[in-house]
């Protein structure tokens, strides 16, 4: 389950390396036409940007002062409110105990974003030591960090989660940690080859021609110009660890009832979907949104990011 | 010059390099192959509970303490952890999986049994994938600033459905509302509609970005403006140009897809209750069915490196600066 | 005789109709067996006009024109770009040499596909009949062995066999009229002069040619009719003798003068200094002679860097193990100090890896690189760092030597905060390791721990980052921008900052102008000489540009698959070339446009 | 409501059966690893072993025992055998006949370890061995009396099987159990279907079948789907014919459907032996306090729930036994409802203490209760009725933590008495099931670590009334034993019962003459027939 493709974020920079490598005479008015037409694409996708901005922000919000949106108590039952469509009283519905929709969906925010948030800190952490690692120690490191991670891909994502989860007991906890853990080599991969490419870039060499020395290079050129297609991964990863994390509390695996998790809640709700479809179809929806919106954004930075 | 010089002695020498990369390729599937087994052994011992236990039908089962060490014995699991793994090896290095706890069957027959459908259903997803996002990017690349917005809407929104919902929609929408296709999966060819769309929507939403992006480079390109130059018509150039430059980094990715499918298939065939490797593996790995677990991971991580080795060709084949590189 | 065709008053602009416009009223007619040349620097214009011409402009773009006819009738110039009107003048009547050959043919396609194109867009050939004309017209512009390439794709091919493949693609449907954009950009000399004389049969044919290009040399050899054009504009227009011969506006003068062929080693290229007239030769004449003797008393210093018996091989991927190509085969340079040696040597022949070397930056395979009579490379990185100072480095692609998130001032203020950096960058002896003691001294206001800056220090900085800046031409402003907002031009002087931000004593510059324009080439050529000239500084310089190295050296090493063919004084190599190869090299040089000029 | 057992089609107009034709049945209860019940001995082996294995006996719609196989059983005087009659014309589907050795084989089968059985061998337990007094008499050698033996018999867990066939070893017999049913097995393919096709010389329907004579279905098509929306998608869209494992929404739509002359029907009928019920850990804290306990019942308001999760398709239970269970008693004071009560009885037990979070505490302790709970064993509603029971004691102070499981967690945590409270099936078609689950025998685990009695009930005087209820055949001494352990059980609030187990099958009315063998109210198909 690698949370990306690699070739989508790999193929953007390439994309900006050919670019700044075929600058010359000839070349500069061709790379300022080809940013002309980047920025055309750009302001196709402004108010698409501008309404995920919007949503992201409402779900931190959600996140972070739920009763600000919801002032109800997402974990009250009342079982003769049950299976109610959504309408007035209940803009969402209720659920099988009578628990307003709308609220657990508000109230979900924050699980579901720190489940997203974390898992990704976990998979790109992990990605940026191994990547990083390969990328910089050598031939050796480099050669078993590839061989390692080649393994980890041959285990769909979903298995190596199904294994951690094997082994440590579901919980939103492991969970999380399997999503990271699962992640881990996709951008590990991407990590080590944006870092060998900087690595090997011309600035590079002129910090080595002036005579700074390698830690000093390390830390001043490499990193930082490494890590700033990081931001762009863990925008792209966030919404796709929400998607994952919610996969394995579908599965049942995850977050433990009641908690008003998206996926849970998902879960719960699957059993109704003849019904009671409302159950499934918004916090369906949310999840859809949030990982919509977050690779709106997540490609909006990249495209930035390329200069 | 002299690179094209070079580049036809490598070709009048041809095998040998051939070989060796053959061969190194081969040694890396075997480590991977080795590395997943000993990976998923000692993953799955690390669990809590007695293997002897799921042999003699799970927990729960009232099997009594001779029946437990008979058990233990007849499959050596009496033997210290690392030499029942150094047997387990020897095993599966004679190409022998063991027999599964649960089913009590040979895994190789239960993946055998199981392979096909999930092989099927993950073909046919990626190529309606393939068709889904390659259709898209074109036309979203023909059109219009609406028709781009759209499209890279369509193609953002397909990524981010998760396929458990998806498949719920679909169900709800094609065969208990409109009645036009089964609910599950039927041995007709009506029964792989929902299931293959509901893993192949998500991915073409992948492979769309990539794709289109791609296409939208090489529309770009100065060697599309040459064909433009040369009077090439619209469909020419995306005939003629496009089209494989939007397939490459497609190809490149298959290699992920398929890892992607796997999981997919996991959740889209316990909804559609089609048969295939994604359920055994479930159940698999929910009864601490170590034979069965580790054969199914061997088979994928096999499946792995052959998609890896088939879309490296792919694109050696589509891209010859893959082969001067 | 009526023109094949014919321009009147050409607008082209980007945006709003009417606005922004880049071609600012354009007229020209192209007749049978006639050439026109259009020049100017980057951005005049040229390459849109030229896209105008068969109606590929740009997204977004708008054109006006009083007229424009192809072959008497009236172009669709307002049609969409993939009209069929259009269409069929593009390839058929008028065929399109786009600028970038590197990557104007379909990667992914054999170049018989792609030429083939053409044909089966505008005749009725068959297949077979279409790859017989492809193998005729490859054979035509003289690409070797034809029938081999003709299943090649553009990744197998050098560049100039792409240039070639290009051109035949454009006259692949025997066009009445070949628009060639900037064909011989990028190509080495000898290559240079072989697609010449493929255009000269061209037009021998009774093709009408449109010929774009900033090389002036280029221009005057080809050309009947000559368009100098700057900002959209064209500031002259006639027959290339009278232009070239006889220039009348101030710009097509300056681009003259800008042209470093044949102008002797210390005149300034670029109006600056001096007003023009005859005064500024005084101060040119002044000038050249304090750059003659400034040499003269540095060479006591002995040679600043020696080169000896360097090789450098590479392995090859993908062949049978133990393949490699020599790159560098047996080199031997010595760099008298405050002099400049001129490195040439067609694409390939191992100049960058050289360069690489003495920067310590590649590893030779035997040989050593003395710098300062100190042994240098090979070696580990670490004994190097203390004696950095004394080497800069100056590149062709300047944008990609800079950390893209850095500020010009952020970049020098680096630059500046290395150990060893001297107070003042003239007193080039006090930090000179003693070889074999560990002890240096830090004569900079910066301590040998290497602290950050205090805030007297950071003022300091800031002065010494601005003083830099005015070193190198630039306004104080630039130390806030970053680079990618800079011109190229600019930027090349942020590069040279940069390198000079230690206080060197040696400046290895590989093909530091060959991105520019001749106008900005000119003024950096100039800016070289005269930091020389008031640095002492000596210089490697590398170029494939004979006519640059000949007015930049004082010696010359010519360089041919990896070994130096011939080495002497500037004037002995260019006046009698003892090597067969650099006699070719000479040869292939074009006269430089213009009037006389005494040497 | 439940309206107990019963068959399809009765209230259209009758039609008459077709022979012929295929029937799609589709499972949620899982697909067994192997079709023999006596390997191992869960539902999904009941389910499908109901059309092609036959027992000994049956039970009627009242739970009285009926002759099957047998033709009839006589007890010694002691109780330490019994002798029973079988039927001398019946021949398994491989030829091989129908006696006494047959019978004999089969006990040997259940009891030999090497078959791996949990259930039979558990029910098996009093009995020693099978002696074969002449080709249609078996007799049954016990080592203590057993008044349930043939309820047990009844099961199909116990069910006999063709000794030829089980001659061939596990691995065969798991594929294709033999027996004397209406059906046999055809073909197995993993994941997907078992299918089965008729047996033309069946002539042993049970007591109460609507005909003599081989089944009217020829071909029945058994797949297992797992997931109940899917299941009931499926059946909406007519791909298959009748679904078990309905849920209660579903169950609704699908009477309403009915109602409206749509094409769906739903049978329903409540599964005997213990209801589905919550069991408090009084081995340990906080519930080996009784007042605990009881807080906890008086707190937990179930009703509400019950009524709107389940749509009024189940009924509330007040005993252990579920109500299709003979000798069942109902108690309904002891499990009302009083928050007042419950928060004094914490306070006596001591928990008087409040956290931040509104749960009570003692010696800084929170009032923790866990809750494992079995995501194969608790349907969803289930699940939902224990969130609604989280909710309504936490009012009182009662931090209840949920936990769904796998089934191997769920039996790792139970083994280790790691919990407060849970819910577990046990299906037994008779009140003996009272003392499987809490004779105080059976807190001590079985050698998988398994032990039945999860309440950890050891009271003497229960032993001691269920032994006397397993032994005696005197019906009044048995009902009387039985009244006072569910009383005794209720009184000491060690369960909390919710509602009878119920069967809710799902049909299209393209099926006619679907019924339930009542023993464990299992659908039997060998009555029904397709419309064309
Ligand atoms: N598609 C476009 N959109 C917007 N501006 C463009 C586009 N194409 C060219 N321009 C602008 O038009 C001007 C002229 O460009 P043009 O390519 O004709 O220059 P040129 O004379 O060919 O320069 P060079 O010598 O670098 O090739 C430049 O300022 C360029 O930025
Ligand atoms: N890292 C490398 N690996 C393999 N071959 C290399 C490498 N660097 C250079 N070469 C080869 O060494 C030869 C010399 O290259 P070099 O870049 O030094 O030529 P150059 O004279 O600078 O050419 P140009 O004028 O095109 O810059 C070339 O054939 C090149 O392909
Ligand atoms: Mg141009
Ligand atoms: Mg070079």
């Amino acid at each position: 389950m690698s949370v990306l493709p690699e070739g989508s974020v790999a193929a953007g920079w390439s994309g900006a390396a050919g670019s700044a490598g075929s600058s010359g005479p000839v070349g500069s008015a061709g790379s300022v036409a080809g940013r002309g037409s980047r920025r055309g694409r750009r302001l196709g996708l402004g108010v698409g940007q501008w309404v995920s901005l919007g949503f992201l922000l409402s779900l931190v919000l959600a996140a972070v002062w739920p009763g600000l949106l919801a002032p109800g108590d997402p974990l009250a039952i009342d079982p003769r409110a049950a299976f109610v469509p959504p309408g007035w009283g209940h803009p969402f519905g209720t659920d099988e105990s009578g628990r307003d929709i709308y609220t657990r969906v508000v109230h979900g925010a924050a699980p579901s974003l720190v489940i997203g948030v974390a898992a990704t800190a976990i998979g790109v952490g992990l990605a940026l030591v191994l990547g990083m690692l390969a990328a910089l120690a050598g031939r050796i490191v480099d050669f078993a960090v590839s061989r390692l991670l080649e393994v980890l891909f041959a285990f769909p994502g979903l298995l190596l989660a199904l294994l951690v989860i094997t082994v440590y007991g579901p919980g939103v906890v492991t969970s999380t940690v399997a999503v990271g853990l699962a992640t881990a080599p996709g951008y590990a991969r991407i990590i080590r080859s944006q870092t060998l490419s900087v690595a090997a870039s011309p600035y590079i060499e002129a910090a080595v021609v002036l005579g700074k020395s390698r830690g000093r290079i390390l830390a001043r050129h490499i990193l930082p110009n490494a890590l700033v297609p990081v931001f762009v991964l863990v925008t792209l990863g966030v919404g796709q660890a929400i998607v994952w994390a919610a996969a394995l509390s579908y599965l049942g695996l995850g977050a433990e009832p009641p908690a008003p998790e998206w996926g849970a809640m998902l879960f719960a709700g699957k059993n109704y979907v003849t019904s009671a479809w409302w159950m499934t179809f918004f916090p369906g929806l949310v999840i859809v949104l949030a990982a919509a919106a977050t690779t709106v954004l997540g490609r909006a930075l990249q495209k930035r990011g390329v200069r | 010059m002299s690179g094209v010089v070079g580049a036809r002695r490598a070709d009048a020498r041809g095998w040998g390099p051939l070989l060796r990369g053959l061969l190194l390729r081969l040694a890396g599937a075997v480590f991977v192959l080795w590395a997943a087994a000993t990976l998923t052994f000692f993953g799955l011992r690390l669990i809590p509970g007695d293997p002897a236990q799921a042999l003699l039908g799970g927990p729960g089962s009232q099997a009594s303490a001779e029946a437990l060490a008979q058990v233990r014995a007849e499959n050596g699991l009496d033997q210290p952890l690392i030499l029942q793994y150094l047997a387990q090896l020897g095993r599966l290095a004679t190409g022998d999986l063991g027999t599964s706890y649960a089913q009590k069957n040979s895994v190789l027959s239960i993946i055998g049994s199981q392979i096909g459908g999930t092989l099927l259903l993950a073909v046919l997803a990626l190529a309606v994938a393939w068709l889904i996002a390659l259709g898209l990017a074109l036309w979203a690349t023909r059109g219009g600033r609406i028709a781009a917005a759209v499209g890279s809407g369509l193609e953002i929104v397909a990524a981010a459905v998760p396929h458990f919902w998806l498949a719920l929609v679909l169900v709800l929408i094609f065969s208990t509302t409109l009645r036009w296709l089964p609910a599950v999966s039927t041995s007709g060819p009506a029964g792989l509609v929902l299931p293959v769309l509901t893993l192949a929507i998500p991915l073409a939403g992948f492979l769309g970005q990539v794709i289109r992006e791609s296409v939208l480079d090489a529309l770009a390109a100065p060697f599309t403006l040459s064909a433009r130059a040369r009077g090439e018509t619209e469909n020419g150039i995306r005939w003629r140009h496009v089209l494989r430059h939007g397939a490459l980094p497609g190809i490149a990715l298959s290699g992920w897809a398929f890892g992607w499918l796997i999981s997919g298939a996991v959740v889209v065939e316990t909804v559609f209750a089609r048969p295939g490797l994604g359920r055994t593996l479930l159940n698999a790995v929910q009864l601490r069915d170590v034979p069965l677990v580790v054969g199914v991971v061997l088979v994928v991580a096999l499946g792995y490196v052959l998609v890896t080795v088939l879309t490296d060709g792919a694109s050696r084949l589509a891209d010859p600066r893959e082969r001067a590189a | 005789m009526s023109a094949l065709l014919r321009v009147e008053e050409l607008r082209v602009g980007f945006g709003r109709r009417g606005t922004g416009s880049v071609v600012d009223g354009v007229s020209f007619a192209v007749h049978a067996g006639r050439a026109v040349a259009i020049v100017g620097e980057s951005g005049s214009g040229k390459s849109v006009t030229a896209r105008t011409l068969v109606g590929l402009a740009g997204a977004g773009s708008w054109q006006t024109a009083e007229a424009l006819e192809v072959l008497g009738k009236p172009a669709p110039l307002g049609a969409g770009p993939s009209s069929r009107a259009w269409r069929s003048i593009r390839g058929r009547q008028i065929g399109l040499v786009l600028q970038d050959a590197l990557v104007s043919l379909d990667p992914l396609r054999p170049i018989g596909r792609e030429i083939g194109d053409a044909i089966r867009l505008h005749t009725p050939l068959s297949a077979a009949q279409r790859t017989a004309r492809v193998l005729e017209l490859l054979e035509a512009v003289g690409m070797p062995d034809p029938a081999e390439r003709i299943g090649q794709r553009s990744g197998e091919l050098s560049g100039g066999q792409r240039q070639r493949a290009l051109i035949a693609a454009g006259l692949a449907a025997d066009p009445a009229v070949l628009i060639a954009d900037e064909p011989t950009t990028a190509l080495d000399t000898t290559v240079q002069a072989q697609i010449l004389a493929l255009f000269e049969t061209v037009k021998a044919r009774g093709t009408g040619l449109l010929f774009i290009s900033h090389d002036l040399a280029v221009v005057s050899r080809i050309a009947d009719e000559v368009l100098v054009m700057r900002a959209g504009r064209v500031v002259e227009q006639g027959p290339a003798a009278e232009v070239l011969g006889d220039p009348q506006h101030e710009y097509t003068k300056a681009l003259l003068r800008a042209v470093p062929a044949g102008v002797p080693r210390g005149r300034r290229l670029s109006e600056g200094a001096g007003a023009p007239g005859a005064g500024a030769q005084d101060a040119v004449d002044a000038a050249a002679a304090a750059s003659l003797e400034a040499p003269l008393d540095l060479m006591s210093g002995g040679s600043v860097l020696e080169v000896r018996d360097v090789r450098k091989t590479f392995a090859v991927r993908g062949r049978e193990r133990g393949d490699v190509r020599v790159a560098v085969d047996g080199v031997s340079l010595e760099i008298a100090r405050g002099t400049t040696l001129g490195l040439v040597g067609e694409s390939g022949s191992g100049k960058t890896t050289l360069a690489r070397m003495v920067l310590g930056l590649a590893t030779p395979d035997s040989g050593e690189v003395l710098l300062d009579g100190a042994p240098w490379a090979p070696g580990p990185e670490r004994l190097r760092r203390a004696r950095r100072p004394l080497m800069g480095a100056v590149y062709q692609d300047a944008l990609s030597s800079f950390d893209p998130r850095l500020t010009v001032g952020q970049i020098l203020a680096d630059a500046l905060d290395v150990p060893g950096v001297r107070a003042d960058p003239r007193d080039r002896h006090s930090p000179v390791a003693e070889p074999g003691s560990g002890a240096r001294t830090y004569p900079s206001g910066r301590d040998a721990a290497g602290a950050e800056p205090t805030g007297a220090n950071r003022a300091a900085r800031a002065d010494r980052v601005t003083g830099l800046l005015e070193d190198v031409g630039l306004a104080a402003e630039t130390a806030g921008m970053r680079p990618i907002h800079l011109s190229g031009g600019q930027r090349q002087r942020v590069a040279i900052a940069r390198a000079l931000a230690p206080g060197p004593e040696l400046l290895i510059c590989d093909e530091p102008v060959s991105a520019l324009d001749v106008s900005i080439q000119a003024q950096i050529l100039d800016l070289f000489d005269e930091l020389q000239r008031t640095r002492g500084l000596s210089y490697l310089f590398i170029s494939h540009d004979l006519g640059v190295i000949r007015h930049m050296s004082d010696r010359v090493a010519v360089m041919k698959d990896g070994r130096i063919v011939e080495h002497g004084t500037t004037e002995a190599v260019f006046a009698s070339p003892a090597d067969a190869y650099t006699r070719t090299l000479l040869a292939a040089v074009l006269p430089p446009p213009g009037p006389a000029r005494t040497l | 409501t439940a309206d107990g057992a019963g068959t399809s089609g009765g209230g259209s107009a009758p039609s008459t059966p077709v022979a012929g034709g295929t029937l799609t049945y589709a499972t949620g209860f899982g697909e067994p690893t192997c079709l023999d019940p006596h390997v191992g001995g869960n539902m999904p082996q009941a389910l499908l072993g109901t059309n092609v294995l036959e027992s000994l006996f049956s039970q009627d719609a009242e739970g009285a025992i009926v002759p099957w196989l047998a033709t009839g059983a006589t007890p010694s005087a002691d109780g330490l055998s019994w002798d029973v009659a079988l039927r001398d014309d019946v021949s398994f589907t491989d030829g091989t006949p129908f006696d006494a050795a047959a019978v004999a084989a089969n006990v040997a089968h259940m009891k030999d370890p090497a078959t791996e059985s949990s259930t039979a061998i558990l029910a098996l337990g009093k009995v020693t061995s099978v002696e074969v007094v002449d080709p249609t008499t078996a007799r049954f050698v016990l080592t203590e009396p057993d008044s349930a033996l043939l309820e047990s018999l009844a099961q199909t867990w116990l069910a006999m099987e063709s000794p030829a066939g089980l001659a061939r070893g596990m691995e065969a017999n798991c594929e294709d159990p033999i027996g004397t049913g209406p059906f046999v097995v055809d073909s197995w393919t993993k994941q997907d279907n078992v299918t089965l096709s008729r047996n033309d010389s069946y002539n042993s329907s049970p007591a109460g079948a609507a005909h003599e004579g081989p089944a009217y279905l020829s071909t029945i098509v058994w797949r297992f789907i797992p997931d109940p929306a899917t299941r009931f998608a499926a059946l909406q869209s007519g791909q298959v014919d009748v679904i078990d494992e309905m849920q209660p929404d579903n169950v609704v739509t699908a009477q309403d459907a009915a109602a409206s002359g749509g094409q769906l029907g739903v049978l329903t009928g409540a599964l005997p032996g213990a209801s589905i019920r919550l069991e408090l850990n009084s081995g340990y804290a906080p519930f080996d306090d009784e007042r605990v306990r009881k807080a906890f019942i008086a707190s937990a308001d179930v009703n509400p729930g019950i009524e709107s999760l389940f749509f009024g398709t189940v009924d509330r239970s007040y005993s252990v036994l579920s109500s299709s269970t003979p000798f069942g008693a109902s108690f309904e004071d002891d499990y009302a409802i009083d928050t007042d009560r419950a928060n004094q009885l914490l306070d006596e037990a001591g928990w008087t203490g409040r956290d931040s979070e509104g749960y009570r505490t003692k010696d800084g302790a929170r009032l923790t209760v866990d809750f494992p709970i079995s995501t194969n064993q608790s349907i969803p509603a289930e699940q939902s009725l224990f969130e609604q029971i989280q909710a309504t004691t936490k009012d009182v102070g009662f931090d209840v933590e949920l936990h769904p499981l796998d089934l191997s967690s769920w039996y790792a945590s139970l083994a280790a008495w790691d919990f407060g409270v849970t819910s577990a099936i046990y299906t037994k078609n008779s009140p003996d099931v009272l003392r499987i689950l809490y004779d105080s025998a059976n807190i001590i685990p079985a050698p998988s670590g398994y032990h039945p009695n999860h309440s950890h009930v050891s009271i003497p005087e229960l032993d001691a009334l269920l032994t006397t209820a397993g032994e005696t055949n005197d019906q009044a001494e048995r009902a009387d034993a039985y009244q006072k352990a569910q009383k005794i059980l209720a009184d000491g609030a060690y369960v909390l019962p919710l509602y009878d187990h119920l069967q809710k099958i799902g049909y299209s009315t393209r099926v006619q003459g679907l019924s339930l063998l009542p023993t464990l109210q299992l659908p039997y198909l060998a009555d029904s027939w397709v419309q064309q």
